[in-house]
């Protein structure tokens, strides 16, 4: 049992760890920037530019001070509000009882799960040709249909439960069945999707800038940046390197997190 | 995130079929297709409105950097653009009734070439790696859940995690800057091979790789998970204790249950094949879907794209309506009867 | 680099050239006279055959004795499985690459952009430079029938069918190709419907290729009378051409050509260098800086082949005022825009079009930063705390960087520089009549011809809104001179007004980057993009 | 059975056990032949011993039953002879089963049936591995035969049938039934039932006591794990009576029954039996809820056809039926928690939504509803007193404080104490939680008490403390209408009318004491064992 709660804990702080050296940079990063200097020719290395120039010259290392912010932001903008609209929708359709209702819900859903999202974004994107804002919306428009669906599906199972037909009994209201019983119930689980749909999002909002999608072609931005300093690889390998590897570390620590934590509530459950 | 999925894909299976009713299958399934048909329409009707609603049609795409009016006008007319979108619509509608996906905009060749010559390399990408990806996900989440906690675990599960993270542009690069030009191992690309990539194999491995890289970390944790679970359960418990070899108290009787909620994320891969394929067919020259499709889109091609939408969406419809069947039929349904 | 990007690149193919419509009723004359005299121009260059054509230059650079055989594999970015080889259809390098190999054009474009006989053995105009005979040389279709007037005739006016839409139509406009007739065999007498004194450039313009009469298919078997015959196409992915032995500029020295479609240049670099290609079209500069002298591959860089400027609606407030422009034109910090935008490959510019062009005006004093004498201009304007919204779209490589340096420039100045990225697929047709400034760039085409489409009160594509009546008087009397030098000098005084005032801020000029095998051989470096010798390959060997 | 094949199988499960087995193949002094024997077996799981000094010896053709409270450390000991322990145990003491094997019925029987896999798998795979030495050929037609040859002594009609189908296209009963033939193809000697009767009805537990009773008959001996004092009378020969891991008492069943020595044996023998009803209640109280004739349904499929029903006040009424008789479903339609029917109820009178979502507070407040599962009824985030005293907040409009210290009076009234209720659901036990589940409901001061199956799956003990309460309850609060749904006549006896119920169907109601003295329904004398028509014995339609 010590030695399950010491692997517990021990990879919960190598997740923190890993998750928490892009996330201050992320957040603290654009603080500690500064002016920008002048432009010096691009992908060189050295002169005052401890991790060289960027493809247009610009130093990285304040590149990567500033670029962290719109990635995280974007993305966690994108799971917050996917689950700002899924949330209610699929609490809704779990807990009513009028079966067209649940379809006037989730049906529509089901149509946007048929289309490939990333032909999705690269439409809408092209029509309304979007900043971080529009980018995150969008990003979080293909994720709702999933979300909605576990959501339902989640709270459906706890819905189902006794517990709930209980707290009717005792005339509690909607809101309190539905946030205080369902929701919590359905927490974990969900805290856990989302922790995965972080990364989808990570991947898609990178994958978006490798297309060209959302975000200015220049804009300091860790997934702008490995794409666009990529044709500098041979020359100056920092500009896509360091970025790439906070990307990496962002997501993979976020995993290994939400791993520890369900972790944890499975020692919970066992004991 | 390996539970979560594990309990996504199975909640997601068993929401499919409680949707499905207590009707019959052939009741299930008629449903089914009647909404995949409309999933389909809805599809198609979302993308020709988006496609329509771009800035620039097919005549402003063509005329590029010299935008003379006169000529953007006479290349809209030549394209029947100056009809009404509706009307253009439903032509295309109709003739997709009689099999006929239309005209491309910008060739005047038909569609159908289009999207047959796209098929064959799409397709042979994904069948190789959907063919891969089973195995080598099944393989690498039994071994870890077989010894849980121990390094080979540790392994497998710290490289899914790290490799689920890598975008495949990133894992592209990196594969070809280190197994085709470093190492002169593989071709870096299949350039000037054409639709014919049977005929060189070679060219091949590093692709389906870069396809593989992100599906193989999810279905191994997720098998990881279900084996884990399967493992742990009384029927395995029951097997071990009745002398049943351990191999095949793993195979044939854990396994089978910890694969079920992989085969709804496996329908759901179609998704991300498209997107993996998209990437990974320019990073390589492989002329596939992915590749017709962007530059059909980018083309303002209407009927390329459209007729692209009905093949995607027709293909998740089916594949999704699979991956319910399998879950009908395994997953077990409402309380034993006494 | 991205593939949407890249595929878009190419469709600001090279241009065309548009030639004005305007009618000068006043200057027509009548009769022909010999174009004799001017050097590079008229009837002089009748070059003919192998070792005395512009393709023989390469020669000098040391590349030694040239050697026959082998099969050359030249990857370009391409469209799709919309590619056809409808030579008239031309839109993309990769269609230029493949219409070269298996076409001719009466004329096409030398190093400096000057038009060079091609199946044209001379031509020459009457007085009134409103009716030119163009005699042919003697040259064979690949299925042995020769190059007729004919066929010349017939190209032309499939080109001009009003039904279709054809690229080179527009450029085709001041021929009157009913009333032009085959005088012989060899010899072909256009009629125009004005005087144009730059009618060879016409011959040469964009996707003016000759087909034999009555050619309308060319998917399955094109028949051309260039330098390669065909062998197989399939579109989007690769084209195979062989050797034409009987072709009139001397066989090629390769066996078989075949041009190849990779849309990401990281596929087309790594092709390279995975020894699939021997060629690639359109690199990175920084691609070109990490393999230049390495060994691994050649890089070859093509000089004055894009320019690369910012356009202001010169009609519109605040560009309106000349002051402004000029203050512009001074905030500008040319090198810091090549460096940075391109990469350090290329030259800067000095808001004028066609740096080495023929008729460039390089007598004008190299425009530097000057933000003291900006601002100073903007106040007397009325201009201070300017803002000002720049139009910009990944469309071509540099743009966005480009314009993300230049607001950095502007903000020097107090000006407030707002940059708004556009849809790639729309931009250049979004950006003719809207905002005020935007992103802008050409290829190389003929001084006259940049004039001709851009900057006459009537131009088709006029993005700068330059609309003056004297200015267009100037290029009327420039189509009107039949002399040379006194041509040369009308030139000069429309470039010098553009370069005081005009809407064109022009940084720089872009190299054009390809990559080469270690072994190939001929590649001909003094060739802007969209020039004769640029992605020919019937004087290229593999040593 | 060789000793190889059973290091193979559960055996390799603890060397330890596997080490003991081998060394010691004696013969027991006393002559009679032990198929297992269990001395000193002491089970830690952190610290705290769940079995403590177990002795147990287990021979050919009888039943040895271990009996006690939920927690007394029956299972662990059963689960001992099969050498299987709690993940992290420590153990000590000697465990042997000289001819090794030992099979095993679970309580949840379905448990062990691989839910993806055809209900034959595993049975094929046991054949097969008997059969390694025939050539392979033959151990096709072999194990086939085998197989069906186990589940024809394992008593399942149409064996060709089943084998084919998944574990939830089974009965309960089939499940059982094939979990059994899996032991008989093994070959064990020895059979571990774990509470093999715990939620069944009655007619259900006859068949399962004849089904054990013939493995007893075959030479198998049983290991009987139950806190059903029934099936243990009705078939046990020896009798351990555990109390928190301890052996309190052994012997010989008759003695056992007839001469109990410890207290505690006693006492579980005293609280078996009917619980003392309360003073019939009173003939012609007010009519508090009443119901017309109606159908309910589940989708489409019709599952209860219900009489008009009058509930009066002081009543009780006690709904008996097997599992999937509708019972449930009546309860639930009173209680508005199935509102797919068609029937109009009336609460004193006037109309009550179908609906519980549609009920004033007042009206939820009049019929209130416990639940079977009472772990599953309680948020298990919130500490159980809150949880409670919400209904006296929600449904009676009392301050929270009020409600609180109304609650815990409550509670403490039904034997509760302050700090265990200020607890979570988790750190309570199931017999605690239902009377928390009581409370709760009491609290709305209810006119009708619904009561679901609310002592199945419970200990005698535990179940007799509720029964006790509710007989308690009856006294006290004479107006109160009390309907008990359930399938144990036992439970049944305390009221003052029964329902019968069976398919949907009522076919039997009247005063408790006639029908349970003179039933004229033969299913309602099969339900009482009183049967010699054919009702009960065919497997009951789902």
């Amino acid at each position: 049992m010590k030695s399950l709660s010491m692997k517990g804990s021990s990879r919960f702080a190598a997740g923190a760890l890993i998750v928490g050296v892009p996330l201050l940079l992320a957040l603290l990063g654009p603080l500690f920037a500064g002016e920008p200097g002048p432009r010096a020719a691009s992908f060189t290395a050295g002169g005052g530019h401890w991790l060289g120039t960027d493809f247009v010259g610009r130093d990285v290392w304040r590149q990567v001070l500033l670029g962290g912010r719109s990635v995280v932001l974007v993305a966690l903008a994108a799971t917050v509000s996917a689950y700002l609209v899924a949330l209610p929708m699929g609490l809704a359709s779990a807990l009513t009882h009028r079966t067209w209702l649940e379809e006037l819900l989730m049906r529509p859903l089901d149509v946007l799960l048929a289309v490939p999202s990333l032909l999705l974004i690269l439409l809408v994107a092209a029509v309304f040709t979007p900043g971080a804002v529009g980018l995150a919306l969008l990003v979080a428009l293909v994720n709702i249909p999933d979300a909605a669906r576990i959501v339902r599906a989640t709270a459906a199972e706890a819905a189902a439960r006794p517990a709930v037909e209980a707290l009717r009994m005792q005339g509690e209201s909607w809101w309190r069945t539905a946030v205080g019983y369902v929701g919590r119930s359905a927490a974990r689980t969900l805290a856990a999707d989302a922790g995965v749909r972080f990364t989808g999002v990570l991947y898609l909002v990178a994958t978006a800038a490798f297309l060209g999608v959302g975000v200015e072609p220049d804009a300091s931005d860790w997934a702008v940046m490995v794409d666009r300093n990529r044709t500098g690889l041979f020359v100056q390998p920092w500009a896509v390197v360091v970025p790439a590897l906070l990307i990496v570390a962002l997501t993979m620590g976020g995993n290994l997190l939400v791993d520890s934590a369900l972790e944890h509530r499975k020692k919970r459950r066992l004991t | 995130m390996r539970a979560a999925e594990g309990v996504r894909a199975a909640h997601v299976a068993r929401a499919r079929t409680a949707r499905g009713g207590p009707g019959g299958l052939r009741h299930w399934l008629a449903r089914r297709l009647l909404l995949g048909a409309a999933q389909t329409a809805a599809v198609v009707l979302l993308v020709f409105a988006l496609t329509e609603a771009l800035p620039g049609d097919a005549a402003v795409a063509l005329a590029g950097d010299q935008p003379d009016p006169a000529r953007i006008a006479a290349i809209r007319e030549s394209m029947g653009l100056d009809r009404p979108a509706v009307e253009r619509l439903a032509d295309w509608a109709t003739g997709l009734f009689r099999g006929d996906f239309g005209t491309s905009l910008a060739s005047g060749r038909p569609v159908s070439t289009y999207i047959g010559d796209g098929f064959g390399p799409t397709l042979l990408l994904a069948a190789l790696t959907v063919a891969l990806l089973v195995p080598l996900g099944v393989g690498l989440g039994v071994l870890a859940a077989r010894h849980e906690g121990k390094w080979p675990d540790r392994l497998v599960s710290s490289a899914t995690l790290g490799l689920y993270a890598v975008p495949e542009f990133a894992c592209g690069v990196l594969l070809i800057t280190v197994f085709a030009i470093r190492l002169g191992w593989l071709p870096p690309t299949a350039v000037g091979y054409g639709t014919d990539l049977l005929a060189h194999p070679a060219a091949l491995v590093l692709p389906v790789l870069v396809l593989l890289s992100r599906p193989v970390c999810t279905l191994a944790r997720l098998v990881r998970a279900g084996m884990i679970d399967a493992l742990a359960s009384p029927y395995v418990a029951q097997a071990r204790r009745y002398g049943i070899p351990g191999g095949r108290v793993r195979y044939a009787h854990a396994l089978p249950s910890a694969v079920t909620p992989a085969t709804q994320q496996l329908a759901r891969t179609v998704d991300w094949l498209l997107s993996g394929v998209i990437v990974v067919e320019a990073l390589f020259v492989i002329p596939g879907l992915g590749t017709v499709l962007i530059n059909a889109v980018a083309e303002r091609d209407l009927p390329v794209v459209q007729g692209l939408a009905v093949v995607f969406g027709v293909l998740t419809v089916v594949l999704n309506i699979g991956a319910d069947l399998v879950a009908r039929r395994f997953a077990p349904r409402g309380e034993v009867a006494a | 680099m991205n593939p949407t990007h890249d595929t878009h690149d190419t469709h600001n193919a090279y241009d065309r050239h548009d030639t004005p419509h305007p009618r000068f009723p006043g200057l027509r004359r009548r009769g022909f006279l010999a174009a004799s005299g001017a050097a590079g121009f008229g009837a002089l260059a009748l070059s003919g055959c192998g070792a005395s054509g512009p393709a023989a230059a390469p020669g000098g650079k040391g590349d030694g004795k040239p050697k026959r055989g082998g099969r050359l594999r030249a990857a370009f970015a391409g469209g799709g499985a919309s590619e056809t080889l409808d030579p008239h259809l031309s839109n993309l390098f990769a269609d230029v690459a493949r219409a070269k190999a298996l076409f001719d054009k009466l004329a096409d474009y030398g190093a400096d952009l000057s038009a060079e006989p091609r199946l044209a053995s001379g031509w020459e105009s009457n007085g009134g430079l409103d009716r030119w005979q163009v005699s042919l040389r003697k040259a064979e279709f690949h299925d042995g029938k020769p190059v007729t007037a004919k066929d010349v005739l017939y190209s032309f006016r499939r080109i001009a069918d009003p039904k279709k839409a054809f690229r080179a139509k527009a450029s085709l406009e001041p021929i009157d190709l009913k009333a032009s007739r085959a005088v012989d065999e060899r010899t072909v007498e256009f009629v125009l419907k004005r005087p144009t004194a730059e009618f060879p450039n016409i011959l040469a313009a964009f996707g003016a290729y000759i087909v034999p009469e009555g050619a309308e298919e060319f998917d399955a078997k094109p028949v051309g009378s260039g330098p390669f015959r065909f062998v197989s196409f399939a579109p989007g992915k690769y084209a195979v051409f062989q050797r034409n032995t009987a072709y009139w500029d001397g066989a090629p020295h390769l066996d078989e050509l075949e041009i190849v479609i990779a849309n990401e240049e990281s596929a087309r670099v790594n092709a390279l260098l995975g020894g699939q290609v021997e060629y690639a079209h359109e690199l990175n500069p920084t691609t070109g800086r990490a393999h230049e002298g390495k060994g691994q591959i050649e890089i070859v860089r093509l000089r004055n082949s894009a320019m690369q400027s910012f356009a202001m609606k010169t009609d519109r407030k605040p560009f309106d005022d000349k002051r402004v422009r000029e203050a512009f034109f001074l905030i500008a910090d040319r090198k810091e825009l090549v460096d940075g935008a391109l990469a350090g490959a290329g030259e800067i510019g000095n808001d004028l079009f066609g740096k080495g062009y023929e008729y460039y005006a390089d007598g004008l004093p190299q425009r530097e930063q000057d933000l003291d004498r900006a601002k100073s201009l903007l106040k007397k304007a009325g201009a201070e705390d300017l803002r000002v919204t720049l139009d910009t779209s990944p469309v071509a490589a540099g743009f966005t960087e480009a314009a993300s340096i230049f607001r950095d420039q502007a903000a020097k100045a107090g000006v407030e520089v707002k940059v708004r990225t556009g849809s790639k697929d729309s931009y250049w047709q979004d950006i003719l009549d809207g905002g005020t400034l935007c992103s802008y760039r050409s290829g190389a085409m003929p001084i006259e011809a940049h004039i001709s489409q851009r900057l006459l009160t009537d131009s088709t594509t006029n993005a700068t809104h330059w609309q003056h009546k004297d200015f267009d008087a100037l290029y009327q009397q420039a189509q009107s001179t039949k002399d040379k030098k006194a041509r040369a000098g009308v030139y000069q005084r429309m470039q010098r007004r553009l370069h005081a005032e005009g809407g064109f801020l022009v940084w720089g000029f872009a190299d054009w980057i390809l990559g080469t095998a270690p072994g190939v051989r001929g590649i001909e470096t003094d060739a802007p993009a969209n020039s004769l010798d640029w992605a020919r390959f019937d004087k290229v060997w593999l040593a | 059975m060789n000793a190889g094949h059973m290091n193979a199988g559960h055996m390799s499960a603890d060397h330890m056990y596997a080490g003991h087995m081998k060394a010691e193949t004696s013969q027991p002094a006393d002559g009679l032949r032990c198929v297992a024997e269990i001395e000193g077996l002491r089970v830690e799981v952190g610290g705290r011993a769940i079995v403590d000094g177990v002795d147990l010896r287990v021979r050919p053709g009888t039943v040895t039953a271990l009996v006690g409270a939920s927690g007394s450390g029956k299972t662990t000991t059963g689960l001992a002879l099969l050498g299987e322990y709690p993940p992290g145990a420590r153990v000590t003491g000697r465990v042997r089963a000289p001819e090794g094997l030992v099979g095993y019925v679970p309580q949840h029987p379905g448990a062990v049936l691989n839910p993806v896999r055809r209900v034959g798998a595993l049975l094929w795979d046991i054949a097969r591995t008997q059969l390694r030495r025939l050539p392979r050929s033959e151990r096709r037609e072999a194990a086939r035969e085998r197989v069906l040859r186990a589940l024809t002594a394992a008593q399942l009609p149409e064996p060709d049938e089943v084998l084919r189908r998944y574990p939830h296209q089974l009965s309960g009963g089939q499940q059982q039934r094939v979990v059994l033939a899996q032991a008989l193809l093994l070959g064990a000697r020895v059979v571990v039932a774990d509470e093999p009767t715990t939620g069944q009805d009655a007619v259900t537990k006859r068949h399962v006591v004849e089904r054990l009773a013939a493995l007893r008959r075959s030479g198998i001996a049983v290991v009987l794990l139950s806190h059903d004092l029934d099936v243990v009378r009705a078939l046990a020969d020896e009798v351990l009576v555990l109390r928190a891991g301890k052996v309190v008492e052994s012997g010989p069943a008759d003695r056992l029954w007839t001469a109990p020595r410890h207290p505690w044996t006693a006492e579980l023998l005293a609280a078996d039996g009917a619980a003392e009803p309360a003073a019939a209640g009173g003939p012609e109280g007010q009519v508090a809820l009443s119901a017309g004739p109606f159908t309910a349904r589940h989708g489409r499929r019709a599952v209860l056809r219900a009489p008009a029903l009058t509930l009066r006040a002081g009543e009780s009424l006690a709904v008996v039926g097997r599992s999937g008789s509708g019972k449930t479903t009546l309860a639930r339609c009173l209680a508005g928690l199935h509102r797919d029917h068609d029937g109009t109820l009336l609460l004193d009178g006037a109309p009550l939504p179908r609906s519980v979502r549609a009920r004033s507070r007042e009206q939820l407040a009049a019929v209130q509803y416990v639940f079977q599962d009472a772990r599953a009824a309680f948020d298990e985030h919130r500490p159980v007193l809150g949880q409670v005293a919400r209904t006296a907040v929600r449904l009676r409009g009392l301050a929270p404080d009020a409600a609180a210290a109304e609650a815990e009076a409550g509670l403490a009234g039904l034997g509760l104490p302050a700090d265990l209720v200020r607890r979570r659901p988790g750190a309570l036990s199931g017999g605690e939680l239902q009377r928390a589940a009581l409370a709760r409901a009491l609290l709305a001061r209810p006119r009708v008490l619904i009561c679901d199956e609310i002592t199945s799956g419970l200990d005698t003990v535990t179940r007799r403390g509720i029964l006790d309460a509710l007989v308690g309850l009856q006294r006290e609060r004479a107006e109160l209408c009390l309907v008990l749904i359930t399938h144990d006549l036992d439970t049944a006896a305390l009221t003052s009318r029964i329902a019968v119920l069976d398919g949907g169907e009522t076919v039997e109601e009247g005063p408790t004491r006639r029908v349970l003295d003179e039933p004229r329904h033969p299913f309602t004398a099969a339900l009482l064992g009183k049967e010699t028509a054919s009702v009960g014995t065919t497997p009951h339609a789902r």
